[in-house]
C-alpha cells in the first residue's frame, strides 16, 4: 500500500507540472498565444525540420522580406513617442501626403488649396477605406489631430504640433481654455478637411505633414488596450499587421484594399524580426536568414561585405550641453556660461578623431544645418549655399590653450587646479560611456582639466536630471527636423530644449537670435528666409551653449538580391514602396 | 657494563636479554604518530596537494599582476590615444588597445583590481552579515527565526536589480557602491545556509554542554559550532568568490557597471562580447582573465574542502590517491614483467 | 580441507593513510566451529573489527589491504576471492551484526523493504514469500507485532527494537557464521541480557557459530566457548574459558581480569589500570607491542616480538615470560592470585557453565 | 483508507497557505514603494519632450496621485487579477505579456532542468564513485569550466560555433524545438556544474554511514548499494534549494534570451526596471512571487515523500 502510495503522489505533481507547462507552451511559428486566426502567412516551420539554416517563412520565393530592426514601443498612435513606431504607421497607414526620401507626394489627397493669407489649407479626399472594407471619412484624419491636442488624452506629441504648426487655438485647446470645435482642424464634409494655421508657417509648404486616419469610435472602445497587440490596432495603409510576438517578430500582409496597391509595395509578406545581440544578426545575415539589417553597430562594419553596406545620415546633432545656471552654484554658473572657457573645450576636440574611433557610423559636424537639410533651392544643399566659420574639425590645441587661458584671466583663476568640480551626466548604454570617457580624457590630454567626473544613469533618470538642471554638461542628442526651424526654434527663449522645464529659466537667451528665428519662420519667400536662419545658426554657434560634436547616422547591411531599399531619417520611415526581392 | 656478544641460543634468543629492564628507559605513552593539530594537518595537506598550491601560486600572481602591472606601464588606464584605436596585441601594447586606442594591458590589469576587489569583499561582506543573521535567527529559533526567514523569502523575490539600482544611484558609481550592492544582494543566501547549519548543531550533546556551563550564545556559536562548520564556510566562501566577480561582470553586461573611467573585468568582457567577431583579443583577453581568476578560487575552495575535512583528514586526499594507485600499476607492471 | 568451520592463517591487514602504511592486523590466526561461540576481546583500536571485516571483505579495498595470511571457509580461500564472488558469500554464509544500530539501518527506507531486500538477493522468491519470512523472523527475535515493525521506519523505534530488528535481517538466510561486532555495548543491561539470551536461543536453533566481539568480560564468560585476546593487531592469548579465566599466561589478560569491578567486595581495593595507552600501529614497536605497558617487560620483549608458545591444550600466549630462559623474571605463578582475578559474579556464570578452576 | 499522515497535512497546507498569502502581499506593498524610490520618470525617452507633456502623462496615468490612493487602485485592481498596462509599452497588457512570454521562458527553463538536473547528479555520482581516478578528475575539469566561463561568453562562443560555423543549430529566434536546443544547452551548464558538484560531497559525505556497511554485509551488489541506499540519503539535501531554484530557471535568463533573442521574460525583467514600467514590474514580481512560493511548496512535500524523518505529521 505505501509503495503505491508514494508513486502515486510524485506522478500527480510530475504529470500537473508538464500538463500546466505543455499547456500553455506553443511550438507553432510563434503564433500568439490567443488563438486568433491563424496568422495568414504560411508558417512553414510547423514541419519542424531541423538544421537547415533558412527556415519557415524562408525569404527563397522573392515575395517574402525578412528584415531586422528594433520593434515599436506600441502602436497607439496617440501616446506613440519614439520614431520606431512611426515605421510601423508609416507602413500600415494610409497619410495625406506620403514622404519618400524627403519628398511628399499625394495620396488620399485630390486636389488642396491654400487661401491668400497662407494660414487655410483646404484638401480634397479620395474615397478610400480600412482593411476590413468600412469608409475612412475626412473626420478620421481630423480626429487623428485632434486627439493628440486633446488635454487629457496623455498626448506625447502635442507640444511638437502645436510648435511645428501652430494650429488655431491648438494651444488653448490643450490647455483646456476652449472647447474643441473652436480648434483650426475641421472637417467640412465626408471628403474635405481643412486646417487653418494662427499665423503662417514659411516651412509648411502645406504638404509636409504626417497625418493618419484614427477612428475616434475605435479608440473609445479600445480604452487602454490601444495599439497593444494587432486585433487592437486597424490598418489603411499598404500593409496589414497580422502578428506580433513582442521581443520575436511582426508580420505584415499586402493589404489589397490600398489605394495605390498595384503601384507601390509590391512586396507580399514583411517579416520584422528582433534581435537585439548584433552577433546573432549578422550571424544571422551571413547564413541568409535575414535579408536586411536596419542599423549595424560600429564594430561589424569591417566584417559585412562592403556592397551591402548602405549609409543613410539621421540629422540628428550630438553635442556638449552647458548648464549655464550651474545649478545655483555662482561660480561654476560664470564658468559655464563663459565663452572663451567653452571655445577652449570646442578647439580641444579632434572630432575626427574622436568619431572614427569612437562612433564610425557618425561624421564630425562644426555646425548644426548640415547636410541633407535644403537651402536656397530644394536641390542645393544649406551649408554650400551659407558657409559658417566655426571650429576646425580636426581641433586646435593651441587656440584651444589661449582660450582656455582667456578664460582663466576673465574669472580670475591662476591655474586649472583651481577650476569647481564639473559632472558629465550621460546615459548608461556603452557608446555613450565610451564618448564621455573620450572626452573627458581629451580634455585632460590637451587642456590639462582634471575636474570633470563623468555620471553614469539610467536614461529615465538621466533625462529627469537634466529637465531639472542638475547637471553641468550633459551629452544631448536633438532631431534635426526637416527644416531649420526645428533646431533653430529649440533655442529660441523659451525653446523646448532651451526651458526644457517649461518655468521661464532658459540656459540660453538672446534677444537677436530670437528676433531672427522669429521673423524668418513667417518670411515666405525661401532666399530671405534661409539667409536668416543663417545668420541665426552664425549666433547660435558663437554664443549657444552647445559644443557640437558629430550627427549620427546608420549604416545598414541589405543583401544583394534585395534593391529598391530607402530610409529617410527626416520622414522617419523605412521607404519600401518600390522594394523588389528576387533571391 | 659492555654487554658481551654472546651467540643467540636455541629458541633464536639471547639469554642475557632476559632480565628485567629500568622503569625509566620506558615511556609508556611514546606516541609514535606526531600530535598534529588540527590546523597543521589542513596545512600538511595543502601542502602536498600539488593542485592546490598551483593554484595558489596563480592567484598570487594574478594579484601582483594586478597591483603592480598597471603601476609600471608607460600608459595611464583611461589615457586615450585616438590615432591607435583597435591595435591588436603588440610588442607596443602587449593586449593591443580598445576601440578609444586606450592600452588594454593597463586596463585589464585596473580591472582586476576592481574585480578582485569587488570579488573578494563583495563575497566576504554578505557572508559575514548572512552569518551573523543566520546565526541569530538560528539560535534564538520562535519568532525572531519567522521573522528573519519571512524577510529573506520577501527580499529574495523582490528582483535584486532594484536595490543595484537604488545604490548605484544614491551612492555614485564607484568600487565600494558595487560591493555594498553586492551585499544587499547576497546577504540573504548565507543567511539561509547558516541558519540551517546552526540548527543542525543546535541541539547536539557539545552544544547543551557548553550551555550548561554557563556560555553565552553567542560564545557557543563563535567557540563551539563554527569550528564544526570552518569547513563548509570556507568552502563556499571560496566559491561564493567567484560568484561575486561573475555577478559584477553580469551587472557590466546589463550597464550597470562601475562608473567610468574606471573599468572592470566584467566590463571588459562585456564590452569585447560584442566584437568577438572583429578584435576577439579585446574580448578573449578579459574573459581568460576572469576566467583564471575564478578557475584558481573555485579550485582552491576545492582542495581546501578534501584537506578541512575532518573525516577526510586519514584518508588521503584526491591526489595522494592517484600518486598511490600510479605506484601500484607500476608494481603490477614490475611483477608482470619479472614473472 | 581444514575439519574447522572457519580457519585464519597469521592474517595480516594493514590501511594505506596519507601519514603511510597502518599495520592494523599483523598475524591473526583462529579457528571456529559450528554451533561455537568465540569471542574476542581487547581495547579498542586493537583490530578485533577489522579482522572480522576483513573476514567478510567489507573493508574498501583502496585503503584496506591484505598484506598476508589465509582465510578458509569450509575449504575455500576467501583471501583470493574477487568482490562479486564474496557477495554470494555475505548475508548467506556470514552476517553482521554491528555495534551501533541507531545508524546502521537506512533512515529513509521502511525495515520490511530493507529484510525483503536482503531475503531476494540470495534465494529467488517472490515477494510475499520474502515478507512472510521477514515477519515471521521479526517475531522469532521477540518483537511483539511484527506486522506493523515490518512498516516502520527505523527512527520510530527504541535502540533495543532496532537491535532486534538487526539481528532479525542478520538471521533471515540462516548464515552459518553471525558475526556480532559489540552487539550489546550501546544498549543498557537489562535489554543486553535479554539480546545476549536471544542469540544464545538462536544458536542452540541454527547451530550456527558466533564470533561475538566485546570489551566486557562478563559477556564473555557467560556466552563463549573459546576466547582470543587480542592486542596491537594481535591475539596476545587465546584458549578455552577456563584457560583464559583461571590460568591467564599473558600479563594483559592479568590486567583486564584485575581491571574488572568487583560488585559484592566492599574493599576499597583500587582497581589495577593498565597505564599508559595501545601503541600506534601506524609504527608498530619492534619487539612485543604491550612491552611499553607491561610491568614485567625484559630487554628482549623491547628487541623482538615472542612468537605464539603452546601453554595448554589449544592455550597458547605470546609472551617471552613463557620462554625457559626467563624463567628468574618470571613472577610469582598468577595461579595463586587467580581467585580474587574472577569476580565470584563471573565465576558464577562460569560455573552454570561447568566450568571450573581445575579448568575441563 | 485515508493514510494516518495526511490528516495533518491539511492543518499543514492551510497554515502555508495563509503565511504565503501574507509574505504576498508584503512583497506587493515593499516592491511597490521601493519602486517609487528610484529616481527617474517613467515617460522620459530619448524624444525632446517638455516637462509639460511629461505632467500631462503622468496626470493621465494617474502617477501624479498621493502614493497611497495610487497603492489602494493598484491593490484594487490586482485583487480582480488585473495587472494593469504597461507604462513604457502603451497597450499592452501587463496580463497578456506574461502570458505571453512566460511559456516560453519556462519551456526553456523546464528543458534545461530536465536536462541539466539528471545529467549533473550522474557526475556528481560518477566523481564520488571514482574519487581521485580521470573520471573524477575530467568531471571536475568539466565542472570547472562551466562555472569559471560567465554565461554570456559561454553562449556566445556556443552561437558562433556550433550555430554559425557547423550549422548544426539554427543561430537564434524561437521557432520550434530545433531553435530550442542550442539555448538549453547553454542554460542548462549552470545546473549540471551547480548539481555535479554538490552532489559529490554528498555521496562523499555518506560513503562512510554504517548503513552501506550493514547493506554490503548483506550481500548487495555495489550498484544496487549506490542506487537503493546513497542516492536516496545523498540526494535529501539537494532538495532545499530546489524551490527557489527551478522558479529562477522559470522565470527566464536576461543573457541567453538576449543571445538567442527568444521572446522570455528574461529580457521584461531588467529593461522593465531600468525603464522604470512601474506596472510591469509589479506585475512580474508578483507573478515570480506565486511561483517561488508553489515551487517551494511542491519541494516540501517532494521532502516529506524522500525523508520520512521529516515526514508532516
Amino acid at each position: 500500500m505505501t509503495n503505491r502510495k508514494k508513486w502515486l503522489t510524485l506522478g500527480i505533481t510530475v504529470a500537473m507540472a508538464l500538463s500546466v507547462l505543455s499547456s500553455c507552451g506553443t511550438y507553432s511559428d510563434g503564433s500568439t498565444l490567443s488563438d486568433s486566426g491563424e496568422s495568414a502567412s504560411e508558417s512553414g516551420s510547423s514541419t519542424a525540420s531541423s538544421g537547415e539554416s533558412s527556415e519557415g517563412t524562408s525569404s527563397g520565393t522573392g515575395d517574402t522580406f525578412t528584415f531586422i530592426a528594433t520593434q515599436p514601443n506600441t502602436l497607439n498612435m496617440i501616446q506613440s513617442q519614439s520614431n520606431l513606431d512611426n515605421y510601423c504607421f508609416y507602413l500600415t497607414q494610409e497619410m495625406l501626403f506620403r514622404p519618400y526620401d524627403g519628398v511628399y507626394t499625394a495620396e488620399v489627397v485630390d486636389d488642396w488649396e491654400v487661401d491668400e493669407t497662407n494660414t487655410v489649407y483646404t484638401y480634397h479626399l479620395k474615397e478610400t477605406n480600412w482593411s476590413d472594407g468600412t469608409p475612412i471619412t475626412a473626420d478620421d484624419f481630423a480626429y487623428y489631430l485632434l486627439a493628440q491636442l486633446d488635454p487629457n488624452m496623455g498626448s506625447a506629441n502635442a507640444s511638437t504640433l502645436i510648435t511645428n504648426y501652430g494650429f488655431l487655438n491648438a494651444q488653448a485647446y490643450y490647455n483646456g481654455e476652449c472647447d474643441v470645435s473652436e480648434v483650426g482642424i475641421k472637417a467640412l464634409d465626408d471628403y474635405t478637411l481643412q486646417l487653418t494655421l494662427e499665423k503662417p508657417v514659411a516651412d509648411f509648404d502645406g504638404t509636409n505633414i504626417n497625418v493618419y486616419p484614427l477612428d475616434a469610435d475605435f479608440v473609445a472602445e479600445q480604452g487602454e488596450a490601444l495599439g497593444g497587440t494587432p486585433e487592437n490596432y486597424m490598418c489603411s495603409g499598404p500593409y496589414v499587421l497580422t502578428d506580433w510576438t513582442y521581443g520575436s517578430s511582426l508580420t505584415y500582409e499586402k493589404n489589397d484594399q490600398w489605394l495605390l496597391a498595384d503601384e507601390q509595395f509590391q512586396v507580399q509578406t514583411l517579416k520584422m524580426l528582433e534581435a537585439s545581440d548584433m552577433n546573432t544578426s549578422v550571424s544571422m545575415f551571413e547564413s541568409g536568414e535575414v535579408d536586411m539589417i536596419l542599423t549595424v553597430d560600429n564594430d561589424y562594419l569591417d566584417i559585412l561585405p562592403e556592397d551591402c553596406l548602405q549609409y543613410f545620415p539621421f540629422n540628428a546633432i550630438k553635442a556638449v550641453q552647458f548648464n549655464t545656471l550651474g545649478q545655483g552654484d555662482a561660480e561654476k554658473a560664470a564658468l559655464l556660461s563663459n565663452e572663451n572657457f567653452r571655445y577652449a573645450l570646442s578647439y580641444a576636440l579632434n572630432r575626427e578623431a574622436i568619431v572614427a574611433a569612437v562612433s564610425p557610423t557618425d561624421t564630425p559636424i562644426n555646425r548644426y544645418m548640415i547636410a541633407p537639410m535644403t537651402g536656397n533651392t530644394p536641390e542645393s544643399l544649406f551649408e554650400d549655399d551659407y558657409p559658417v566659420e566655426s571650429v576646425p574639425l580636426s581641433g586646435d590645441a593651441d587656440q584651444a590653450k589661449t582660450y582656455l587661458q582667456a578664460a582663466l584671466d576673465e574669472l580670475g583663476y591662476t591655474s586649472v587646479d583651481e577650476l569647481p568640480e564639473l559632472s558629465y551626466l550621460t546615459f548608461e548604454n556603452d557608446n555613450y560611456r565610451l564618448m564621455a570617457e573620450t572626452l573627458v580624457d581629451q580634455w585632460n590630454q590637451v587642456l590639462g582639466l582634471d575636474n570633470i567626473s563623468i555620471e553614469l544613469k539610467p536614461i529615465p533618470d538621466a533625462i529627469q536630471s537634466m529637465m531639472s538642471y542638475q547637471y553641468d554638461l550633459y551629452y544631448t542628442s536633438l532631431g534635426g527636423g526637416t527644416a531649420p526651424s526645428t533646431f533653430l526654434n529649440y533655442w529660441i527663449t523659451g525653446g523646448s530644449a532651451n526651458d526644457v522645464a517649461a518655468n521661464g529659466t532658459n540656459i540660453f537667451s538672446n534677444a537677436d537670435y530670437d528676433a531672427l528665428v522669429s521673423e524668418a519662420t513667417s518670411t515666405m519667400d525661401r532666399e530671405t528666409r534661409m539667409g536668416l536662419y543663417a545668420q541665426a545658426e552664425q549666433i547660435l554657434i558663437d554664443e549657444g551653449p552647445l559644443v557640437m560634436i558629430s550627427t549620427s547616422g546608420i549604416y545598414s547591411a541589405v543583401a544583394d538580391y534585395v534593391d529598391g531599399f530607402m530610409y529617410n531619417s527626416n520622414d522617419n520611415a523605412i521607404e519600401l514602396n518600390y522594394l523588389t526581392v528576387n533571391k | 657494563m659492555e654487554k658481551e656478544k654472546q651467540p643467540i641460543v636455541d629458541g633464536g634468543i639471547d639469554p642475557a636479554l632476559c632480565r628485567p629492564v629500568d622503569r625509566s628507559k620506558l615511556d609508556t605513552d611514546q606516541i609514535v604518530r606526531p600530535s598534529v593539530s588540527y590546523w597543521a594537518g589542513v596545512w600538511r595537506r595543502l601542502k602536498q596537494d600539488k593542485l592546490a598550491i598551483f593554484c595558489a601560486l596563480l592567484l598570487l600572481v594574478l594579484i601582483l599582476l594586478a597591483i603592480f602591472a598597471p603601476i609600471f606601464s608607460p600608459y595611464q588606464y583611461d589615457q586615450t590615444d585616438l590615432l591607435s584605436s583597435n591595435l591588436s596585441p603588440s610588442a607596443e601594447h602587449w593586449f593591443g588597445t580598445d576601440s578609444a586606442g586606450r592600452d588594454m594591458w593597463t586596463r585589464v590589469w585596473v580591472g582586476a583590481r576592481v574585480s578582485l576587489a569587488v570579488g573578494f569583499i563583495g563575497a566576504i561582506l554578505p557572508f559575514l552579515i548572512g552569518m551573523f543573521v543566520g546565526s541569530i535567527a538560528g539560535w534564538f529559533g520562535g519568532w525572531i527565526d519567522m521573522l528573519i526567514m519571512r524577510i529573506i523569502d520577501i527580499g529574495l523575490c523582490i528582483p535584486s536589480m532594484i536595490y543595484v539600482i537604488l545604490i548605484l544611484v544614491y551612492l555614485g558609481g564607484g568600487p565600494q557602491a558595487i560591493i555594498i550592492a553586492l551585499a544587499v544582494m547576497n546577504w540573504m543566501g548565507p543567511a539561509r545556509g547558516y541558519r540551517g547549519r546552526i540548527l543542525q548543531f543546535k541541539n547536539r550533546e557539545f552544544t547543551l554542554a557548553a550551555e550548561t556551563l554557563g556560555a553565552s550564545p553567542m560564545r557557543i556559536i563563535y567557540r563551539h559550532i563554527l569550528p564544526n562548520i570552518l569547513g563548509n564556510i570556507v568552502v563556499s566562501l571560496t566559491s561564493f568568490v567567484p560568484a561575486a566577480i561573475f555577478m559584477e561582470a553580469s551587472l557590466a553586461f546589463i550597464g550597470l557597471g562601475i562608473a567610468p573611467p574606471m573599468t572592470s573585468l566584467g566590463q571588459l568582457a562585456s564590452d569585447g562580447a560584442g566584437m568577438y567577431r572583429t578584435h576577439f583579443y579585446q574580448f578573449a583577453i578579459p574573459s581568460l582573465v576572469i576566467s583564471l581568476i575564478i578557475f584558481a578560487f573555485f579550485m582552491l575552495g576545492n582542495c581546501m574542502r578534501d584537506a578541512l575535512d575532518p573525516q577526510l583528514r586519514d584518508e588521503m586526499s584526491t591526489s595522494a590517491l592517484r600518486r598511490r594507485r600510479r605506484q601500484e600499476q607500476l608494481q603490477k607492471k614490475q611483477k608482470g614483467a619479472a614473472k | 580441507m581444514s575439519e574447522h568451520l572457519l580457519e585464519v592463517k597469521d592474517l595480516k591487514v594493514s590501511f594505506d593513510t596519507y601519514a603511510g602504511e597502518v599495520k592494523a592486523v599483523r598475524g591473526v590466526s583462529f579457528y571456529l566451529d559450528g554451533g561455537e561461540t568465540l569471542a574476542i576481546v581487547g581495547e579498542s583500536g586493537c583490530g578485533k573489527s577489522v579482522t572480522i571485516q576483513t573476514v567478510m571483505r567489507l573493508n574498501p579495498e583502496p585503503p584496506a589491504r591484505i598484506v598476508g595470511g589465509s582465510i578458509l571457509y569450509k575449504g575455500e580461500e576467501l583471501t583470493s576471492k574477487t568482490d562479486k564472488e564474496m557477495r554470494s558469500y555475505r548475508g548467506k554464509e556470514f552476517s553482521m551484526i554491528f555495534q551501533d544500530a541507531m545508524t546502521s539501518l537506512n533512515p529513509v527506507v521502511r525495515i520490511g523493504k530493507q529484510m525483503c531486500e536482503a531475503i531476494r538477493i540470495h534465494e529467488k522468491v517472490s515477494h510475499e514469500e520474502a515478507k512472510r519470512r521477514a515477519i515471521e523472523m521479526l517475531g522469532k527475535v521477540g518483537l511483539s507485532n511484527p506486522e506493523t515493525v515490518y512498516r516502520r521506519y527505523p527512527h520510530t523505534m527504541s535502540g533495543g527494537q532496532r537491535q532486534r530488528v538487526m539481528i532479525a535481517m542478520a538471521l533471515c538466510c540462516h548464515p552459518s557464521i553471525l558475526m556480532a561486532d559489540e552487539p550489546t555495548t550501546a544498549l543498557d543491561v537489562t535489554t543486553q541480557a535479554q539480546i545476549l539470551e536471544l542469540m544464545q536461543d538462536i544458536q542452540r536453533e541454527t547451530g550456527c557459530g558466533i564470533i561475538l566481539i566485546t570489551h566486557n568480560l562478563g559477556v564473555v564468560a557467560r556466552m563463549a566457548e573459546r576466547v582470543a585476546v587480542m592486542y596491537a593487531g594481535q591475539i596476545v592469548e587465546k584458549g578455552k574459558l577456563s584457560d583464559i579465566f583461571y590460568h591467564p599466561k599473558h600479563p594483559y589478560t592479568w590486567g583486564l581480569l584485575g581491571s574488572m569491578p568487583d560488585m559484592q567486595e566492599r574493599s576499597d581495593s583500587r582497581l589495577t589500570a593498565i597505564p599508559g595507552s595501545p601503541p600506534d600501529l601506524f609504527a608498530p614497536p619492534k619487539g612485543c607491542g604491550f612491552a611499553a605497558r607491561c610491568p614485567y617487560c625484559m630487554e628482549i620483549c623491547l628487541q623482538s616480538d615472542p612468537e605464539e608458545s603452546p601453554v595448554g591444550e589449544g592455550h597458547t600466549a605470546r609472551c617471552w615470560l613463557l620462554n625457559p630462559y626467563a624463567a628468574a623474571c618470571r613472577p610469582v605463578p598468577p595461579v595463586g592470585r587467580d581467585k580474587q582475578l574472577v569476580t565470584p559474579e563471573v565465576a558464577g556464570y562460569l560455573e552454570r557453565k561447568g566450568v571450573t578452576q581445575d579448568g575441563q | 483508507m485515508v493514510c494516518k499522515e495526511l490528516i495533518p497535512l491539511k492543518k499543514y497546507i492551510l497554515q502555508r497557505l495563509v503565511i504565503s498569502v501574507i509574505t504576498l502581499w508584503l512583497i506587493v506593498t515593499v516592491c511597490f514603494f521601493l519602486l517609487r524610490l528610484l529616481p527617474g520618470n517613467p515617460f522620459a525617452s530619448t524624444t525632446i519632450m517638455t516637462q509639460e507633456t511629461l505632467d500631462r502623462m503622468m496626470a493621465y496615468y494617474g502617477l501624479d496621485q498621493p502614493l497611497w490612493k495610487q497603492y489602494l487602485t493598484y491593490m484594487g485592481n490586482l485583487l480582480q487579477g488585473n495587472f494593469g498596462y504597461s507604462l513604457k509599452y502603451a497597450g499592452r497588457s501587463v496580463n497578456y505579456v506574461i502570458a505571453s512570454t512566460f511559456p516560453v521562458s519556462a519551456q526553456l527553463g523546464f528543458q534545461a532542468l530536465v536536462f541539466g538536473i539528471p545529467v549533473g547528479l550522474l557526475l556528481g555520482i560518477l566523481a564520488a564513485k571514482f574519487r581521485g581516478r580521470a573520471m573524477d578528475a575530467g568531471i571536475n575539469v568539466f565542472v570547472i569550466i562551466c562555472t569559471a566561463v560567465p554565461t554570456f561568453i559561454i553562449a556566445a562562443l556556443l552561437q558562433f560555433v556550433l550555430g554559425l560555423k557547423l550549422g548544426l543549430f539554427p543561430v537564434a529566434q524561437w521557432k520550434s524545438f530545433s531553435y530550442t536546443i542550442l539555448p538549453t544547452l547553454c542554460l542548462s551548464l549552470g545546473t549540471i556544474s551547480g548539481y555535479a558538484r554538490s552532489m559529490r560531497t554528498l555521496m562523499l559525505e555518506v560513503d562512510r554511514q554504517d548503513y552501506l556497511k550493514t547493506a554490503k554485509a548483506k550481500g548487495l551488489g555495489n550498484a544496487r548499494i549506490v542506487i537503493f541506499h546513497q542516492i536516496r540519503n545523498a540526494i535529501i539535501p539537494m532538495i532545499t534549494n530546489l524551490g527557489t531554484e527551478i522558479a529562477g530557471m522559470l522565470m527566464g535568463s536576461y543573457v541567453i534570451e538576449k543571445i538567442f533573442s527568444i521572446p522570455g521574460m528574461g529580457a521584461y525583467f531588467v529593461d522593465s526596471i531600468q525603464g522604470l514600467d512601474y506596472t510591469m514590474v509589479m506585475g512580474l514580481v508578483i507573478f515570480q512571487a506565486v511561483i517561488v512560493i508553489v515551487a517551494n511548496f511542491i519541494v516540501d512535500l517532494l521532502y516529506g515523500i524522500i525523508d520520512p524523518r521529516i515526514r508532516v505529521a
